[in-house]
């Protein structure tokens, strides 16, 4: 037992305790909006920054806290546990929630389904739930915490429970969890090796056999995977997100998938010790699946929040395989190169945790300004709602992996330990692999398209509809959640070495190899062993700022005459009216026309000679046909099978019964 | 990193944009001669320029501050990228800062931009001209990706200037990887740069337009820009082509007087060479259908990671 | 002392109830009856904390850790199921579906079945044992058919012919027993039926007929647990008779017929050689729990579908304590716990909500939550809950079977996660669309008594959480009885 | 040739008569003769308590033969016939198994009955061990007359009667159970029938008949 309570985990588990406080007392005025709404979210808020400081502060110092709560089982007590990698993720937590809670300040409004009060009671749960799960330290608190994050996040996905789609969607997603939360129950009861300890470091000491470790590790990819949703465990992914409010889809994509990434690498890389490197072929390849299907599904969708739930998958996919990578090259002996790929995962994490609640608030203000999810019915917003504009513009070029914005960072970082695995000492694998690379960049590519789809049909060009007429621009609060994430993107895309030094520490204590640090400069990130790799961002954007300071100077020098407005040229053809702008579905037409095999397409074209002519395409996954419907149907049909068994007459039951102990009494007397 | 480098830096820029519009005006005259046409003069880019330069700029209503920065921050991409690619010399200040991969995401981020503001005064051709430029895009980027890992694999770095020291230095003989990949690269250029088979420059047929489609609504200075940046980017594509297939002449030391009386001539010489051989490449072939542009993008993808896979399977 | 009270406030208050019969305040003194009760059983709980196990009445009665700890569970949901009741029976009598003359034999056959139950735990002998169990049987099936509806009729007369004649199959299961104790502790064995001497005795019973008496009794009392396939009386009798009882039912008497099965194993595994008991309940578990989760999609009765996830949870506690061994006996006890409060709170929700809908067909039940939000909370609460999900007690049963389970019976986990899969999704998918959406209900004159099912989910959220030292120990050493 | 002592032998023919009704009664189909035989079955097992009782000289049997002749003799038949009178119904229907049927069934399960009652025997010591034999035969058949019987009358008598068996069984083996054990049955016994006759009203005035195929809607299958 410790005697002197440790300051930053004690500081860490008091913050998460004062958000169960704030959403509790949401429940003494659960009407008032000003109250619940503004004043609590807001000071939530402030918690999670100041949890987003000590977690920085123990990420920095690199050391570990150890704290001991009296609940939970008998002979098991909640134990928690600060690590670098933990104080990452609760960085990572603390740091987006600030934004995402500040602007749901000013986000929630009256007749959003839920009261404001219970809103704001789940909502602090979830926050909390997800800083349990980052600082348990033993299997059981683990899981509770796991649970009551998902539970808590499905009141807040069916916050509009009137509408059936939605309630839908909470079902399959509260069923896809909990599946993958008795996998993850199956894969600690393989872990605790019948030593009976439900703790970490027991499960540390426990020495498995190969194939027990494989199991494990295969049960925890199915749970971890179902919450990050790797395919083909997808599917309640772009159903949930969206039907939650912007801000709860934000903190579910942008903080509760890491949460999944975060088990994985406890469990992967921590408790089981050294990993095989085949483990590792695993997650890489359902991770290279994965970032292909949700770029190409993001690029054919039309509902501005599905999108993004899309691209969200194939980020998580960019991940897995950053963890598939790292475990290869950890198993084969590279510790300094899966240093360097576990170092792109983590980072980005970070990324896509900031770009992704950016671009999903932004989205938010958009549907409260307009009404519309539709990109269909939107567009020209950047006249209407400048604010929400250029911010989400940021987001919107940090998720396309343009330098000098964060999301390149950890792209160059994935790419350059990429490029190392011509050195497997695996033949086949290390071909397997640059197939792999050529994947990611296609699908780093694909995502720059989506984007410009994304943000150039919201906010550019003209107005699909006339109402987008009175749409406003948001409030301040909101703005200032938008303009901190924002800067987050920023921060982390121009000072990647001070990320990557305060990065060092997880990595070191995962595969016990810190990145090597080439250049002796501050501005440039030089981590790739033993090759004269360097980026300085810093120096990049200098250098096009000045560049183009310089033309603009030059310009104006030679040239001063004044810009006249005029009507839109194109090509002198008068008449034209907004709705010839490409659609949403016009502007995925070539992916789809592409990778048609992908989609299930149904298609409602109009006839020659049509008065009205009216074009429908609806698309979705073939993997509803192909796996899930067969298989409620063989559960359906199986339950028929079963009901067979209860068919009414008394004789039969009787029946049953007889013959149940007749067999039995056989079995006794042969036994 | 001496002065004299940033000299070397400066001079680079520069030479790309006088040279850029000249190597266009080349190309032009080439195409002409082969096609039995009279050529227009080897400056006619510039007065281009100047005559657009000098006009009054004409902007649609409703575009946005976005449609009017873009020109300079794609001009500025395209000139930053001109000072990462070692077309003389290798010992460039700006090169540590951004590798291969920061290359093409500058490219990506021009593109990007311009595909917005194409989008931004929303009619019909401007959307459909960034569609297809996207389309071209997301094939080509990670096609080009793949060539420059092919040589950074030989080289085992993906700075250019190592890259092509390396490839220079001589003891890289003639590997069959990277000549699959110079196959590949040719693709991307013609694809990257509005050429024929996958655009037509000279055209104003709007319904087969790629690039020109998305600067219809640019006028005066802003096009001008728009313009400048593209012959910036064919001379860009060029350059990284002799960087890694034909990085002879570059001064990989300090670049001293010496130096550039290899590096001028070396480049001019290439450049012209290239010049002829583009043309040669656009007449003898015929614009394809749009829809036909992705067969042949991932052809050139698909070129790429072959060589990639030679690569690993012959160590060469 | 206590136990006089402990069993004697039952008697009293049957007797009372049938005499006053339809008096005014009924209810009340059926719930002012229970409460005694309760306080009995905390005292008895407490001596025997303090104590260790008792023997009573020369040696009729006996008080160990393990049966204790059921009584005071017995008395408590008797109390709460007594609270809840008397709104309940009141807006059935204001609907017309009962007469003061039904509502009378309600009262008194309430009291007898606590009586029943009360006695099944508590005595040491086994024959005593059997007479109580029953007697359970006897004072229910009236009470199933209360509302002499034909499907009560038929559920009823299921419920009786099945038990009885399962009961009857116990019988010949414990003469068995005595006949194999009496060689051993000598003919004229008053003792050779008292659990006591034959636990002391057990290595030296002798295994074949042993055997043959577990079958017995395992098929006898197993009926009353509704392990499949000798659960079809469950479901029916749950649906049809009155919310109170059904309650009871599921949370109380499967409880003790699971009981006295354990009890039976810890004999015969003492004295088999074999491990057949165990592989029997292990078996018994695995089946019922996958034909209940399977059986779960088809049901559109609120109440049926409550009844089918007992047996399923049954079988999870049947299956656990086959598996045996401190940890599995200790959850098993645990899930014993937690279930009957959890299922019996649920079955408090469920009769309001269906008193509301004015139907148990769960089609028509819709909106709770916005009709009456304390009662839509419940029951999607108290659903989460039996669903395993944490932070509810549930969880923490099912938890520790699992893990057990991984190590020492990984061939049974992949089908106990598919059928806890099938039965999430069977639940869920019926409990989700009647607490949410639009509503058709109305409301009711007699507010809803919650108080007994918020007082359940937060016990079981509590042992979710925290389970306190002496609840722990208490279980340890009931764990340790069982032994294995 | 060893003495059989006589009270042996007439118990042994008890046990014989005994297996012999419970034929019977699988075999009968009207409810009244049924009724007549449970009762008969209920004197012989008097009969064979008597004797076991004055045989071993053990007193509490005497008591269970009062019981047993009071209860199983006099009250249930009584009781029985006149439910039988008051709701008419006198004959069964046709069993789901044909008689014939019925029969094979059940010498198969008296065989497997002695088999199983082998290990008992050999381990009990009263003299009617033998006997047990007989008792779990007579308890299997009970239950395959409940099986194959459509009237709720006719399957009430199946329950009796193999309480029937189970107290022979007690009986046989142990000398029967101890008394409190013995008072508690009868006790269960007298108030099931109790509660079956009010049940046989209820059910008769929804379905104005006591058909056990009124009771088949409770069901998963369609």
């Amino acid at each position: 037992m410790i005697t002197t309570l440790p300051p930053l985990l004690t500081g860490c588990v008091a913050l998460l305790c004062a958000w169960v406080l704030v959403g509790l007392a949401g429940l003494l005025r659960p009407g008032s909006v000003r109250f619940a709404g503004r004043t609590l979210f807001t000071l939530g808020a402030v918690l999670g920054l100041g949890l987003a400081v000590l977690a920085g502060a123990s990420l920095l110092s690199g050391g570990t806290e150890r704290l001991i709560l009296p609940l939970g089982l008998p002979n098991l007590p909640v134990h928690l546990r600060l690590d670098p990698l933990s104080s990452l993720f609760l960085f990572l937590l603390g740091a987006s929630s600030f934004g995402i809670s500040v602007f749901a300040g000013g986000y929630f409004r009256q007749g959003e389904g839920t009261l404001p009060g219970l809103l704001c009671l789940q909502y602090h749960l979830f926050l909390a739930s997800m800083g349990g799960v980052l600082l348990a330290n033993d299997a059981y608190g683990f899981l509770v915490a796991w649970e009551v994050m998902t539970l808590s996040s499905y009141f807040l996905v069916t916050t509009q429970h009137r509408i059936p789609e939605i309630r839908r969607a909470g079902f399959l997603y509260l069923l896809m969890a909990h599946v993958g939360a008795l996998c993850l129950l199956l894969c600690f009861g393989v872990l605790q090796g019948g030593s009976w300890l439900f703790t970490f470091h027991a499960m540390r000491a426990a020495h498995l056999s190969p194939g027990w470790a494989a199991v494990a590790f295969l049960l925890a990819l199915i749970g971890f995977g179902a919450k990050a949703g790797l395919v083909p465990l997808h599917v309640w992914l772009p159903d949930a997100h969206p039907a939650a409010p912007s801000p709860v889809s934000a903190l579910m994509s942008g903080v509760m998938l890491k949460t999944a990434v975060y088990g994985m690498l406890r469990v992967g890389l921590d408790l089981l010790g050294r990993p095989l490197w085949w483990w590792g072929l695993a997650p890489l390849i359902l991770g290279l699946l994965t970032i292909f299907y949700g770029v190409v599904f993001a690029a054919v969708q039309t509902d501005m929040k599905r999108l993004l739930a899309y691209s969200s998958i194939e980020n998580m996919g960019l991940v897995f395989a950053g963890i598939g990578l790292t475990i290869v090259f950890a198993g084969s002996g590279m510790p300094a190169v899966a240093a360097l790929a576990l170092l792109a995962t983590l980072y980005h994490c970070l990324n896509h945790s900031f770009m992704k609640s950016l671009l999903f608030l932004g989205t938010g203000s958009v549907l409260h300004a307009t009404g519309e999810r539709n990109l269909g019915r939107l567009g020209g917003l950047i006249h209407r709602m400048p604010w929400v504009a250029w911010l989400t513009l940021i987001g919107t070029l940090a998720i396309a992996g343009l330098p000098p914005l964060n999301g390149f960072v950890s792209e160059w970082l994935l790419l350059q330990s990429f490029l190392f695995a011509g050195q497997l000492p695996h033949a086949f694998v290390n071909l397997l692999i640059p197939m792999g690379m050529a994947l990611v960049v296609l699908g780093a590519a694909l995502a720059g398209y989506v984007m410009v789809k994304f943000y150039g049909i919201i906010f550019l060009g003209q107005p699909r509809e006339t109402s987008l007429a009175h749409a406003h621009d948001c409030g301040r609060l909101e703005r200032i959640g938008l303009l901190w994430l924002a800067l987050g993107c920023l921060a982390l895309g121009l000072f990647p070495l001070q990320v990557v030094h305060a990065l060092g520490a997880v990595t070191g204590q995962l595969v016990g190899a810190a990145v090597p640090q080439a250049s002796a400069h501050w501005w440039l990130l030089a981590p790739v062993p033993g090759r004269s790799v360097s980026y300085g961002p810093l120096v990049f954007l200098t250098a096009t700022a000045a560049v183009v300071l310089l033309t603009v100077f030059v310009v104006r020098l030679i040239y001063r005459q004044r810009v006249r407005r005029g009507p839109a040229w194109d090509c002198g053809f008068g008449a034209a009216t907004a709705r010839m702008q490409d659609t949403a579905e016009g502007f995925g037409q070539p992916i789809r026309h592409l990778f048609q095999p992908f989609f299930e397409i149904e298609r409602e074209l109009p006839e020659p000679a049509d008065r009205t002519p009216r074009y429908r395409i609806a698309i979705r996954e073939r993997i509803w046909r192909l796996a899930y419907e067969p298989l409620a149907r063989a559960v359906g049909r199986l339950a028929n099978a079963a009901a067979r068994i209860q068919q009414g007459r008394i004789s039969v039951y009787l029946l049953y019964s007889f013959v149940t102990l007749l067999v039995l009494l056989a079995v006794a007397l042969i036994s | 990193m001496k002065p004299v480098d940033w000299i070397t830096q400066v001079l680079e820029m520069a030479a790309a944009l006088a040279a850029a519009p000249v190597f266009l005006g080349w190309l032009n005259q080439c195409r002409a001669w082969l096609q039995n046409r009279r050529a227009p003069s080897l400056w006619l880019p510039y007065r281009n320029l100047h005559k657009l330069f000098h006009k009054e700029a004409v902007i649609a209503e409703n575009a946005s501050p976005l449609f009017r920065i873009a020109p300079y921050v794609v001009f500025g991409a395209m000139v930053l990228a001109a000072g990462i690619i070692p077309s003389m010399g290798t010992r460039l200040p700006l090169v540590v800062s951004a590798d291969a991969i920061a290359l093409v995401g500058l490219f990506a981020a021009a593109r990007m931009f311009m595909t917005l503001a194409a989008m931004d005064v929303g009619t019909a051709f401007g959307t459909l001209g960034a569609r297809r430029e996207m389309m071209v895009g997301f094939l080509a980027e990670p096609a080009l990706l793949m060539v420059i890992f092919v040589a950074s694999l030989i080289s085992s770095s993906t700075a250019l200037p190592v890259i092509t020291a390396h490839l220079a230095s001589g003891h890289v003989g003639l590997s069959p990887s990277l000549a699959f990949s110079a196959v590949a690269f040719i693709l991307v250029l013609l694809a990257e740069n509005a050429r024929i088979p996958v655009d037509n420059p000279a055209t104003h047929l709007e319904l087969t337009m790629i690039h020109e489609a998305m600067v219809l609504e640019y006028s005066a200075r802003h096009l001008a820009l728009m313009e400048w940046a593209a012959q910036l980017k064919l001379f860009n594509y060029v350059c990284i082509g002799f960087a890694l297939f034909f990085p002879w002449g570059v001064a990989t030391g300090h670049i001293g007087p010496a130096g550039l009386l290899v590096a001028i001539p070396a480049l001019a010489v290439k450049l012209a060479a290239a010049g002829l051989g583009l043309a040669v490449i656009e007449t003898v072939s015929a614009k394809m259908r749009v829809m036909r542009i992705p067969e042949f993008l991932g052809t050139a993808f698909l070129f790429a990671v072959l060589g990639l896979l030679v690569h690993v399977l012959l160590k060469a | 002392m206590e136990l006089v009270f402990l069993l004697g406030f039952p008697v009293l208050g049957a007797a009372l109830l049938g005499i006053l019969g339809a008096h005014r305040r009924a209810p009340e003194i059926n719930a002012a009856l229970s409460l005694a009760t309760f306080i009995a059983s905390c005292a008895l709980a407490a001596r025997v904390i303090g104590h260790g196990s008792l023997l009573f009445g020369d040696e009729q009665f006996f008080i160990d850790p393990f049966n204790v700890f059921l009584v005071a569970l017995t008395a408590f949901v008797g109390l709460t199921t007594a609270l809840f009741s008397r709104p309940y029976m009141r807006v059935e009598v204001d609907h017309g579906r009962l007469t003061p003359a039904r509502l009378r034999l309600y009262h008194s056959m309430y009291q007898l079945f606590m009586f029943t139950m009360l006695l099944a735990l508590t005595t040491n002998n086994m024959g005593l044992m059997w007479v109580a169990m029953e007697g359970a049987t006897l004072s229910t099936v009236l009470l199933v058919t209360l509302y002499r509806t034909p499907a009560s009729l038929e559920a009823g007369w299921k419920y009786f012919i099945l038990c009885g004649v399962g009961i009857a199959q116990a019988l010949f299961g414990t003469i068995l027993l005595y006949v194999a104790a009496e060689k051993v502790l000598g003919a004229q064995g008053m003792t050779a039926l008292l659990w006591t001497h034959l636990d002391a005795v057990k290595t030296q019973l002798e295994p074949t007929v042993l055997a043959l008496a577990f079958v017995f009794l395992l098929v006898g009392y197993g009926t009353k647990v509704g392990l499949v396939p000798l659960h079809s009386w469950l479901p029916d009798a749950h649906a049809e008779g009155p919310t109170p009882i059904s309650a009871v039912l599921s949370g109380l008497l499967l409880n003790v017929a699971l009981y006295t099965v354990v009890r039976s194993k810890v004999l015969v595994e003492g004295s088999l050689h074999s491990r057949l008991p165990s592989v029997l309940l292990m078996g018994f578990g695995l089946v019922s729990v996958v034909v209940a989760s399977l059986l779960l999609w088809r049901q559109r009765d609120i109440k049926r579908l409550f009844a089918y996830s007992s047996i399923e949870h049954m079988g999870i506690a049947t299956f656990a304590f086959g598996m045996g061994g401190p940890i599995a006996n200790f959850a098993a006890l645990l899930h014993m716990t937690v279930h009957s409060l959890t299922k019996s709170s649920i079955f408090f929700t469920a009769g309001h909500a269906a008193q509301k809908a004015g139907t148990q067909i769960m089609e028509h039940i819709r909106g709770l939550i916005t009709l009456s939000p304390t009662v839509g909370w419940g029951l999607m609460l108290g659903s989460l809950a039996i669903l395993g999900v944490p932070p509810f007690g549930v969880f923490t049963s099912e938890f520790l079977i699992l893990t057990t389970a991984m190590r020492d019976q990984p061939w049974a986990t992949p089908i106990l996660l598919a059928a806890l899969a099938v039965a999430f999704a069977g639940i869920f998918s019926k409990v989700q669309p009647m607490v949410f959406g639009e509503t058709t209900g109305r409301r009711l004159p007699h507010a809803p008594a919650l108080l007994p099912v918020f007082t359940h989910l937060a016990i079981v959220l509590l042992l979710g959480l925290y389970i306190p030292p002496y609840l722990a120990e208490w279980y340890r050493a009931a764990a340790h009885l069982i032994g294995g | 040739m060893t003495h059989i002592p006589l009270a042996q032998q007439l118990l042994d023919t008890c046990a014989a008569l005994l297996l012999l009704l419970s034929f019977a009664m699988l075999s009968q189909r009207r409810v009244v003769t049924l009724v007549n035989l449970y009762a008969a079955q209920g004197a012989v097992l008097a009969a064979a308590t008597l004797l076991l009782a004055w045989r071993t000289g053990e007193d509490h049997l005497y008591v269970s033969a009062a019981l047993t002749i009071a209860l199983k003799v006099l009250f249930l038949p009584w009781l029985l016939h006149r439910l039988i009178r008051r709701l008419e119904v006198y004959w069964d229907t046709e069993p789901l198994l044909n008689v014939s049927g019925n029969m094979l069934v059940g010498l198969v399960i008296v065989v497997f009955a002695f088999s199983l009652a082998q290990p008992i025997t050999l381990l009990a010591s009263t003299a009617t061990r033998g006997a047990i034999g007989i008792a779990v035969s007579v308890v299997l058949l009970a239950f395959l007359m409940m099986i194959t019987r459509r009237k709720a009358m006719s399957q009430v008598v199946g329950f009796l009667s193999m309480e029937n068996g189970v107290f022979f069984g007690a009986m046989s083996a142990s000398y029967g159970m101890p008394m409190v054990v013995e008072l508690g049955v009868a006790l269960d016994v007298l108030v099931a029938v109790l509660v079956m006759g009010v049940f046989f009203f209820q059910i008769r005035e929804r379905f104005d008949s006591l058909d056990l195929h009124h009771l088949e809607t409770l069901k998963e299958h369609e």
